[in-house]
Order: C-alpha cells, then structure tokens, then sequence
C-alpha cells in the first residue's frame, strides 16, 4: 500500500532509533506528549516504545474523540433510542463506550434500541431516506477531521428537505484541548507533568493545517512537531522534538507535510463554519468543561439539531471514582496508576472511556504494552 | 484517532463520489471535501469522504529525511 | 392402476417460500424434507427415515463429536455460503481434535419467507460440500420460525470422527519450546464476508477461505503421528483469539513473529481501510498447529506437499510464561501483546 | 503473588443481557461459556476445552446420531422449558431408533438482549435434564445474532447412542397385524405451550409432559428384545402424523380405535375450545409403538411397570393397505381417515 | 364436557340410526343439504355417514364462511398488508385460502406483510391500541354468529376513539344464502339436485332465531330441521327430516331448543343492525354475485370501514379453471366430481377454497372420507 | 361453520367479561352480547364472546327425544 507500508519500514525505524539514542542527551528526561490517539496507537501496535532511549518518555494525551466523550452525551445518545425511539446512527467506535446505570449503546441495542453502526454520515443519511416514517438521528463524534463530513450530510439533508434526519454533535476541537492541557495547573504551576513539548495531530491539520499551531510554540514556548500515523512519522517527530530541545528551540515543525499545509484544507473549513458554531462552553471526559472548545449546530439548520429537535436537556454524569481517566488525558498518570486498570476495568468491561477504543491509553496499555508491567497471574482456566 | 487512509483515486463519478483503489480493494468514497482531487491523485480517507491529498514530492523528501544525520542534512 | 404419491403437485422451488407450515412436522414437512433435503444430501442413512440415524464405525477407535451453529450474514458471500460453511467448520473441529470425520448431522432454523430457491442454493451446497469431503449428512432436523424471528436460515451441523490409535492432540498439550505453524494466510473469510455486508460494500477480489482441512490434518498426522500437540482453526476471534485459548489451555506464553505471518495484501487494505487488525480477523480453512520442535521440519513438508497447506509457516514459539501472554515480535522492530479480541470487530474510526 | 484469572468481574447474571460480544469468539465469548455453560453442564468431556469432544463407547455396538432445533415459544411454559426440551427431545430421537443415549451435544443461538438470568435458567434446566437422564452434554456452541433475528434462545441438540446387539427398531419394520401401542395421554405438550401464548391464553393445570424416554424403552427392549419393530415420539404433527410417517415408511395402513386413546379432560376442553384435534397436537414424553402381536403383552406390561408407561395402551392395529390410509373407528360408531396434519394447527372460528 | 359429550354417545348413535332404518323408506331416496360446514365436519368427523341408510344422502351446503370468501376479498386483505403497510389481523380459518397470484394470506406473512392470527375481535382491538402509529385492520369473515363479535369491536373502537382501527367487512347472511340455492335453476327447473329438505343452522341460528326460515318452508315446500352441531343432532335432525318428507309436511322443525329460540339474541341482532347495513349485492365464491346476501359498515361509522377508509376497489377475480367449488357449494356435485382433487388440490395446496377450512366439503371428504372412494396408490417414499 | 361451545360461567368481571369454564380450562370471554347471563350458566362461546344461553330443560328434554320410536313419543 503506497503511501501507508513506506512509513513502517523496520530497517528505517532502526536508523531513526540510533540517531536518536545519539542525539538525546545522557543526562537529560524527555517527556512528550502525544496529542492523538493516533500516535498512542501506532506507539502501541508497532512497539515504537521498545525504539526509543529509556530517557525519552512518551505521554498519552486526549486526542481520542472516543475517549473523550463524556457520560452525559452518551446518555443524550441512548435516550433517543430507547425513550424517543428514535434510530440512532453511530460509529463503531462508540458503541461500547460507558454511559449512565451501566449502559452503553451496545447494551441499549441489546435492550431493544435501534441503533446502527455506520461508517460514514452519509450511512446515516441513507437510512432516512429509508425509514421516512422513523427520526433518524446522526450521533456526530470526532474531531476537526470528522466534522467535515458530517458538515455536509447536514447540507445535503437540507438541500434533499429530509424531515427525519438530525444531529446530535459532539464535535469538539483539538487546540481548545491543547490549551486547555497547557493552562492546567500541572503543567502550568506545580510541573508534575514536564511536558517538552507536542507531536502534533495528523489528520486534524490535514483539515485545520498547521497554522493554529504556532500560537503554543510563541505562548507556551513548547515545541510542536506534526507527524503522521505510521510509526515512522512518530520515530521522526520525537527525534525532531529531541533536536528542539537540544537546541533550545520551540517551533512548529510539520513532519506530515506530504499531507499538511499550512492553511489546511479550506473548502472543509468553509463548509464547516457554515454549518457550526462554537459552543461557549463543553464536557469533556477527563477534563471538565472546556471553554470554546466544541462546535454545535448554527440556528439556520436549527431543524437538524437533534438538541432543539428533541428539546435534550444535558446532564453531566460523574465519572467513576475509581477511574483515572481524566488524569491520564491530562497527561498526570499512566494506566497503571488507576487501581482498577486491567483488574476491574478491562477492554471487555470498560469503566471508563480510556478502555474503549483501541487509542484510549488504557486500552493501548492493556491491549499491547501490558507484558511489560502487570504482576498479574493467569490461573489456569477450567475449560 | 481518526483513522484514514491514503487511497488512489481511480475513478470520479457523479455526485462528488469517487471511486478508490487501496492494494486491489475498491470502494466508493466521498471527493466532496476535496473538488480538486483528479484521477491518480492519492486522497487521504476517512469515514467515506476524502478529506485531503497527498503530495508526492513531499512524501520522497519525507522519506529521504528519515534519520539522517542531522536536521540540517534533511534539507 | 395408476401409481403416485400422496402429494402430486411439487414444491414451487423457483417462486416458493418458506412458510409456517414447513415447519409443522406434516406433509408441508415431509415434503421439504423429500424435494430438497434428502434429494440432495442422498445416502442410505438418510433414507432409513428415522428419528436418528443407524451408524457404522471402526473397531478399536475412539470417537470426537463437535457441534456448530452456523449463523453467518450475508448467507452467500464471495467463495461460498453458509452451507458449505456450515459442512467446513464441523468437520474442521471433528479434524482439529485429531480425529477422521465420518459423518454429520444437520439441523435447520428457518425464517418464514425465505425463498426456497436460496434454500435449495444453500442445501445443494452442503451436499456438494459433505460429498467432496466424504463425511455425509446422515440426519437432520427442520424448524421455521416466524418472519422477524430469525435471519433467513440458521444451520447447526455436529459432526463424529474417529481418533486413530496413538493419536493425541489437545489445546492442553502445548510445551514451552514447541513450535507454531500455520497453514496459509490469515483474515480472507472474514474480510470476503465483510465485503458484502451492506454499508461496508467494497469491491474486492478476496474469497472466503472455507474448506475442509482433514486430509490436510491425515497428512500431518501420518507425518509426525506423535509430533502434532494441538490443532485449531483460528475462526471467530482469529488467529489472536485461537491463540490466547491455546496459551491459556496449556498453560504457556508464546511469542510471535509478525513478518512471518502471511496476510494478502487485499486482507490487509482491506482491514486498513476499516481500522481492523487481521490477526482478528475468522478464517474457515486455516489452521494453527503446535508441534514438538523435532517433528517441526516434517510436519511442515507434509502440509506444504497439501493443496490446503500449501503456504504453511512457523509463525513463532511456546514460551514458558506464568501470565500466559501471547506475544509478538513486530515486523517494525517492537514488541507487543496480541490479546485476545475484546467485544467485536467493528470497522472503526479511530 | 497474587493469582488471579485474565477477567476479574463476573457476568450480571441478574441484569445483564447477551450482546454480540458475547458471540464474537472473544473473552466475553469464553467467559459466558465458562460462567453459564460450562458450569453447568460440568463434566469431563466439556472440561476437555476443544474443539470437540473426545469420548468412550462401549465396544460391539452400533451407533446412533439425531439431531433436533428446538424454537419453541414461549421459551418457558407449564412443566417445562427449552432447555430440558432440548435434552428430552433429543435423548428421545435417540432412544426411538432402539439406542441406549450416550452423549449430547448443544449449540445455541442467542438473540442479541436476551437476559442473562433467563439464560442461565434455562442452561440449569438442560443441566438438571441431562443429569437426570444420565446423558451428559459434552460439547457446545454459542452464537449470537443481533436483536430481530432470533427469538431468544434456539438450542439445537445431537445425540449420540449405542444400539444393542439384535436390536433392530425403525420406522420401516411395521407390518400387517402388528399391534399399535400408546405410552400414555395425547396433546399434553401442544396445549401446556398454547395456554401460555399470546392473546390465546387460558388457564390450565395442563402440564407438559416433556420427558427421557430411553429407560422405558430400555424396559420394553428388555422384555421384548425382537418383539418391538417401530418406536417414534409423537411430537410435531402429533399422534396423527407419526403414524402417517410410519405407515408410509412400513407401506402398511392401521386401523385406531379412537375410544382407546387416551386424552386428558383438559386437554380435550382446551382443543375443543380453539378446534384443534388432540391426535394433531404435539407431546414430548410419549411414544408410540409398533409391536408383533405375540409381545404386546409383555411390552405393554413393561411399558405399565415403568413410570413413563404407567397408562400405556394398546391403540390399534397394523394392516394391509395399499393406500397407507391410517383409518379410525370412531367412538361414535363411524369410520373415518386420520390424516397426515396439513399446514399449521392453528385455533379455528370454524 | 357438559352439554357436549352427552351429544356424541355412540349407543344412542346406533339408536337413532335403527330408528332411520326402520323409518326411510326403502323405495325412496332421500336428499337433505346441510346448510352449515358445522354440521359437514361433524358427519366426516364422527363417521356419521357410515349410520345413515344407504337411500339417505347428506348434500354439503356453502354454509362455511372461509369456502365462500372469493378470491377477490382475500386479493383486498393482502393488499392492505403487502402495499399500505397495515397490520392485519384475521381468524386463523382464513390464512390459508388462495388468494390471486399464488397468494394466501399465509404466504402474504411469509412475504412480509405484518397478518396476525387473532382468536377474538377484541384481540385485533388491543393490537390497534398497542400500535397507535400503525393502521390496523381487521379482516371481519362470517356468518351471523360471528357478525355480532365485530359489531361490538366497532362500538368499542368508536367509544374510545381508536383512530387506527378499522374493519374490512366480508360478514354474510345465511338466509340469502339458502334463498340462492333453492332459487337457482339446477333446484328449481332441471331437478337436477332433488333436495328433500334443509338441517339448519345451529349457531347462526342461536343469533338470528328459528323464525327466519319459516318462509323456505312455506315459500318452497321444503322441510327445514334447525340442528345443533353434536353428532347426535346431526343424526336426529336427519330423522325429523325423514319423517316430515314420509308424512308429506314441510315445516320448520327445531332440533336445538336447548340453544335456539324463535325470536334469537336480540341484543346482538339490535347491535348488528346499529353497525351495519345490507349491501344490495356481494360475490360469493361459488355462487357468485347474490342479492343482498352480505353486510357493510353504516355510514355513521364510516371511519372504522377499511373499505372506505383505504378507498379500496374490488375486482372480483375467477376461481381456477378447474375447480368445481361452485357446484359443490350449490350441492350441484360432489368433491369426488372435481378432476383435481386429491392430487392438485390438496389440503396442503388447496386449489380450491372448500379444500382450506376442515368444514369445507372438499377437504372434510379428503381428511376424514377419502378411504371410502379414491383409487389412489400411494407410492413407497424415498424417506 | 361457527366453532362455538356451551361453557360454564363462574365469575362476572368487569367491563362485560365473564370467566368460563370447560373441563378445567378456564379462559376470559366477553358477555357483552348475553347480558342476563348469570354465573352458573352455560354460555355459548364464539371467538371470544358468549352468543346465547343453554337451556337445561330443552336439553334434557332433547336428549330424551333421541332414537324415541316416533315423533309423537318424543313431545
Ligand atoms: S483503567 Fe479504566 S478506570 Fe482506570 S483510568 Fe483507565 S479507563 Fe479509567
Ligand atoms: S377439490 Fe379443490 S379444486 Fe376441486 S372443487 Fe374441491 S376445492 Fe375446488
Ligand atoms: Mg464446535
Ligand atoms: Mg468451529
Ligand atoms: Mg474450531
Ligand atoms: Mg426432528
Ligand atoms: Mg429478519
Ligand atoms: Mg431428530
Ligand atoms: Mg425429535
Ligand atoms: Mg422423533
Ligand atoms: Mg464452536
Ligand atoms: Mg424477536
């Protein structure tokens, strides 16, 4: 596959590793933060961590749009369809996420709702055009790379005049997060969390571009490097980052530029802003309300708001005590630092939502890189 | 997060859809986020839409950057 | 005199559907029974047309039973249906045990409305699937359900084989040090049912792998007849999943080398397009086998001298490992867990 | 150090429900087999963890397969359930070639949102029934299918059994002049199933009469080991039906005497209510029997001796017909055909 | 079973029967039409031919409401459930009539279309309750007894203001019925059907009263003996009948005092006749187009008359070729007359609607009689 | 045609229903059509609903009739 097996070449990898274990300093920790769950997840799967030089750590940040979904916005999600009876359409990913009094939307199906995985918006489109009898309600997760298309089932709804078509946006955005990360009294004041700088997101600036970015090298005077998925990219990021802290350097550097410029993509953007507006306030998992840091609906398509539409009233739902996940997407803790990781709280039982998709650190952690640290013995199972 | 894929564009049809080729799979995808993507163009897909492409040249020199010497000799 | 059955008129295969009626056990029954099932599965046992069939087996044997359901959608997918499936996958399990297949029972559930004619399509299958095999379907059983209370057809074969003397081959018999085969590439049954599953559409020349694997099992046995420790087919849960089992069964860690693992490049576009991994991923004409180091080499040249094994390679080691875990070396250079498939493979997003 | 297993919280039985997970061949997949399935059925075979089950027969038999579906709703009625209907069911088919049942295997298909608790109840009543038949269910499979394209819980069940030496029972052996034996009352299972369906409803102290029948036909084979030619269990289609099938089978007719068939007071009410005839309604626990005329005596009486015989009855009789016509004397006086059950017993107006 | 089993003792069985003996003359030939399927099932059920003497011949009547259902009501019932998406709910009897195009209403479920099998009018009611957002139809057959049931369904409807309910009315009269017969020429001019005399109806009759048939026995001169549907009825009825026809009288004679009165169930005659209304013509299988013979919803309660509120069309559509229902249901011929029966048309494929219900006469003589006629040789089967 | 069944009537509920009962079987039906139906009675049940009343005296009186030697005998 063009473009993708280039970027996984072990020899590669091996020169990168090299020049790394040259280049990071004896002396000094390196501590970088993943944005993306598309990084912790390549990280994880091609056991980039087994490349690096034990002095350059790796942080998990929040960029999984799954992991950050909070409770509430589930249960909005599952009351349409078990209450309003309503089809909901959503991607896979969600499916098992937690929500309120042990469901999930996997167990709402299983108890009679009618939702339906799809793997693109205009899935869900389809479907209203299918059941013109039925709401149909699009539940719209992701970050600014998701939001184009789902963009543009809103437009081609309204052009079409689907009456039973809505969304239930949870769009959100990724420099809201970062700031949010970078304001935050860990990193800011007491530097429990020593971050040197960013790999920065992949998918998100082929959309964006990698102009929003230069605002943290200036503020925060941290390095930001934008790298693709593949393990290649993450490799050549962090030994960019390493020569940007070597140097003293706090740059916005693009690793992924055969796919990010710096204005992003502008018909995206376009139709983006036309369908969306800011939220002045949304939930986070693991952060809290996050100012400006979601997009919801423009009363012009008010129509296919399913907010308006069903009158939805959110409520935000308490994670469980137990669960670390809020400091683990901040960045304070690791996986095993939560109690429950991997005892209580498996991919098979997630507690919280680091549990879910295969980007969430804890599902990372206990899905690849568990071999590593558990002290857990496997009995020796009856059957 | 947001998986996507680079895919060769083989085929424009109507409506804004494409059709796309990665190693012998083809689907029927979304080019309305992406009007300028021609036939041979790689697309970046994700959730059934393109969302942007790749430039070949970028992706030659990316590649050739990959642990050399010194950030310097990458350019 | 004229001679003719009690039931003149045929079933109407080509327009006809299922209806409650053909699930009655009345005429409606016994017709369906006749026109399609035993028309094609024909043999001697069948015909006694009794509650169960009468059965011949081998002195000095012991015998292996395994049982399926067979619940897949699509019902017809690119290189077979839920009929042959459902002959492949029993006789895989019979034949995983070590044992020879000698023949099956069917039992069918049906949705009121299915068209007969995708029934005939599916039981001529499975005759055709038991006859290429020879193990054949000796009795059965048919239940229609109401519209909206089943997916078409449901098909629940178990199969009986015999173990030959001196055979002794179980997911417990793993030993640290034993070595890891596998008999071709991985992921081509589920990805070509995937290919058809409606909103996921692809075009793909990929086909289900499903066949029977025992002549290829024979094969293997006669090679190392004490060499071969345990057999599986990496089914539901693929290769990872089968895997874990064996690991946890015999109480071993294994360690696996990602480049050695044959995946075909469409199974793999297919699953980077859908964010999923192959080692995931059903097969139904594969097979893991775990051997003892010595007789490796051997069984080996006996599975690749097969049509079914022809692709066949070590693909890693038994480990000693208290936390059982499957690991795998990857072909970046890292290493990794390969635990078992949590949930479902769902196409993801992220 | 600490041991404990790979998944620490145990199933909800009480409000959990079946996802898809719990079919997808993964942990949650093992998990429900080792919580409900297997702790259950408990025995050595099941414990063996593969594919199949490796098993022990006697030497010098021969063997005996059947296999049922079992679809029946409401999943839970008066005197019984789908899971010990399951074992009975089969256990009978089994039995009725003249088989001793040895093994059973189970496969299940569970529709997506059924509730664990009513799971497990129904898994510990196959359970009890296999344990109380002494017929253990030594392999199994689950799968689940999303919700609307199942009912519940299907459980498809094969049986095993050995045949005795001289024993030869079937379906074909009836000839004219053999005696026509009933082990007891008719339509008990039919009208204990309908009492509890929807919009038909009425009370009842109707039981099913769902049962293993295997040791009273060992009873019978022992006190006549030649002199018993056809053995079937009247279920779907009822007493009518089998006896169509048999005489088809046999290329004889019969002669019933319907004032010598019994039929329970209520069961009689509740077919007259809805216009259902009792010798068209299923049973689970009773049987039919083809016998030469010279051992009806003591079949009948070893039939009597044994708690599933206790009302056992002489019916009628076996003759030379060559329209295979099943003809009663009615209690009336008149004389009527018995025909094959046509379509689906359903409540009539009229 | 009180007031049943006393009605089917087989020694008075034979009582009677010595009685008809002694009584029916040996040089005459008696033929008395059994108006109503009732008392078809009962003589093929119980046997009860075997007691008649040789020179007294039953003649089934179309008193069996499924038989004369045509072909076209049953196309209506299908159409509102495969194209306007309605669920229909209908008496059991009635599903598997043929219908047009192959078709059945067991065969329409099997195609899709939502067709419950309900025991009660009240049933099909609940349904429509259970279901506000689905158009539910009743699909209403019967003769006066089962009118009354359906007239209580619609004043049930209308008082609770179910809008979603409605009734396709296919009810029939018995008396218009009896009229056609007697007036039709094979009766009347060629004598080609000597019919000496009428065992009436019995549970028509508990509704409409005994009066109503005064005016046959005036009118045409022919007995008419009302009995109830117990084998012993049946044989008794057939006495009164022989012995009206050897003392040259012909009067309405009542076998079933224990359930019929003169004047009927005025309750439910006073219902009926608030909810309906004589249609001036209706089809009827085999007899085809009778004057004033069946029932339509009044206008008054127009909106629970699926007729009107589907705005359906009937198209009257011809049997098969074949079939002779129509003669037999006029007592012109036999089932044995019919070239197909038995081997076309079956029970299990019935070609005909007498071959559907178990009182059509059809298929009483296929599953009770057939052993007394048919040169069948039933081939060994493979199976 | 017109399946229907003399049952016993042993309880009147509310909204016109009755429970009857034959030979142990007891079911829910309307006696909105029989409304002097009185508990004790035999009631006539059609798909649900009790159409008439069964006369105990006219039924012992046809039973006696049956088989008698002449009409006449039977009056
Ligand atoms: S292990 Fe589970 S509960 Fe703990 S932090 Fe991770 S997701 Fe939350
Ligand atoms: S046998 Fe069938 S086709 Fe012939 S008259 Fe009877 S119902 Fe009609
Ligand atoms: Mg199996
Ligand atoms: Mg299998
Ligand atoms: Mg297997
Ligand atoms: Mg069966
Ligand atoms: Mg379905
Ligand atoms: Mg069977
Ligand atoms: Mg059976
Ligand atoms: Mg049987
Ligand atoms: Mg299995
Ligand atoms: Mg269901």
């Amino acid at each position: 596959m063009k473009y993708i097996d280039e970027f996984r070449d072990g020899d590669i990898a091996r020169k990168i590793a090299e020049r790394l274990r040259a280049e990071a300093l004896p002396g000094r920790q390196y501590s970088f933060m993943e944005f993306c769950g598309g990084h912790t997840h390549a990280i994880s799967r091609y056991g980039v961590a087994e490349l690096l030089p034990p002095n350059v750590r790796m942080v998990h940040g929040p960029g999984c749009p799954v992991c950050v979904l909070p409770i509430g916005r589930i249960d909005l999600a599952i009351q349409l369809a078990l209450e309003r009876d309503a089809i909901v359409c959503t991607y896979g990913d969600t499916m098992r996420v937690p929500a309120s009094d042990g469901l999930s939307l996997v167990k709402a199906k299983a108890r009679g709702g009618d939702i339906r995985m799809v793997y693109s918006a205009a899935d869900a489109l389809q479907i209203a055009r299918q059941n013109p009898q039925r709401e149909v309600v699009f539940f719209a997760i992701g970050f600014e790379t998701t939001t184009p298309p789902t963009a543009l089932a809103i437009r081609t709804a309204e052009r079409e005049g689907l009456a039973n078509f809505s969304v239930l946006c949870c769009h959100v955005l990724t420099p809201s997060a970062i700031t949010h990360i970078l304001e935050s009294p860990e990193v800011r004041q007491y530097g429990t969390v020593p971050l040197d700088g960013f790999v920065g997101p992949a998918h998100v600036s082929i959309v964006i571009g990698s102009a929003p970015y230069d605002h943290f090298a200036e503020e925060y005077r941290k390095p930001v490097v934008i790298a693709g998925f593949e393990p290649l990219d993450v490799m050549q990021a962090v030994l960019m980052l390493v020569r940007q802290v070597n140097e003293g350097r706090a740059e916005v550097e693009n690793e992924f530029t055969r796919a990010v410029t710096p204005e992003g993509n502008l018909t995206a953007q376009t139709l983006v802003s036309e369908m969306f507006e800011l939220r002045t306030s949304f939930e986070w998992r693991g952060l809290g309300e996050v100012p400006y840091s979601a997009l919801k609906i423009r009363p012009a398509y008010a129509a296919f708001d399913a907010e308006r539409r069903f009158e939805l009233g959110y409520r935000s739902v308490a994670d469980n005590k137990a669960c670390e996940c809020g400091a683990i997407l901040r960045g304070v803790k690791k996986p095993t630092d939560c109690k429950i990781f991997g005892t209580v709280c498996t991919p098979e039982n997630p507690v919280g939502s680091c549990m879910v998709s295969s980007e969430g650190a804890c599902a990372a952690h206990y899905s690849y890189g568990r071999f590593r640290d558990i002290p857990v013995r496997v009995e020796r199972a009856a059957a | 997060m947001c998986l996507a894929i680079p895919t060769r564009l083989i085929e424009i049809r109507p409506g804004a859809q494409a059709l796309v080729d990665l190693g012998g799979i083809r689907k029927e995808i979304s080019i309305a986020l992406v009007p300028e993507a021609a036939v041979g163009d790689y697309v970046i897909v994700h959730v059934g839409h393109a969302i942007g492409l790749i430039d070949p040249e970028e992706a030659e020199r990316t590649l050739r950057m990959f642990g050399e010497l010194t950030a310097q000799e990458a350019s | 005199m004229t001679t003719r059955k009690d039931y003149t008129r045929p079933l109407d295969i080509k327009h006809g559907r299922v209806d409650m009626g053909h699930g009655a056990g009345g005429r409606a029954a016994a017709q369906l029974i006749e026109e399609v099932f035993v028309k094609a599965f024909d043999n001697p046992y069948l015909r006694q047309g009794n509650d169960g069939a009468a059965l011949a087996i081998p002195a000095g044997h012991r015998l292996v039973m395994a049982t399926d359901a067979h619940v897949v959608s699509p019902l017809f997918f690119p290189g077979g249906d839920v009929g042959c499936l459902s002959v492949h996958g029993t006789i895989n399990d019979v034949a995983m045990c070590g044992a020879r297949p000698l023949y099956l029972t069917a039992s069918f559930i049906l949705e009121e409305g299915f068209p007969l004619a995708e029934l005939k399509r599916i039981v001529d299958s499975m005759a055709a699937a038991a006859r290429e095999a020879g193990v054949p379907v000796v009795t059965g059983d048919t239940k229609v359900v109401e519209k909206g209370k089943g997916d078409g057809v449901f098909i629940s074969t178990t199969g009986l084989g015999v173990v030959p003397q001196g055979v002794d081959v179980g997911g417990a018999n793993a030993r640290p040090g034993d070595v890891i085969l596998l008999s071709g590439t991985i992921g081509d049954h589920g990805v070509a049912v995937l290919s058809k599953r409606e909103s996921l559409e692809f075009e793909t020349t990929i086909a289900s792998d499903t066949a029977a694997l025992h002549t290829l099992v024979a094969a293997m046995l006669e090679a190392a007849p004490g060499g071969v420790r345990v057999l599986r087919d990496p089914t539901r849960g693929g290769l990872a999943t089968t895997l874990n089992e064996i690991a946890r069964q015999s109480g071993v860690g294994m360690l696996l080398d990602e480049a050695a693992i044959p995946v075909l490049p469409q199974v793999d576009a297919a699953c980077e397009l859908l964010g999923l991994d192959p080692l995931y991923v059903a097969n139904e004409g594969k097979l893991v086998a775990v051997c003892a180091p010595e007789a490796t080499e051997v069984v080996l040249a006996a599975m690749r001298a097969h049509p079914r094994g022809a692709a066949a390679v070590r693909i890693g080691s038994v480990t000693e490992d208290p936390h059982h875990f499957v690991q795998m070396a990857t072909r970046f250079g890292g290493r990794r867990v390969v635990d078992w498939l949590s949930g479902e493979q769902l196409p993801r997003i992220c």
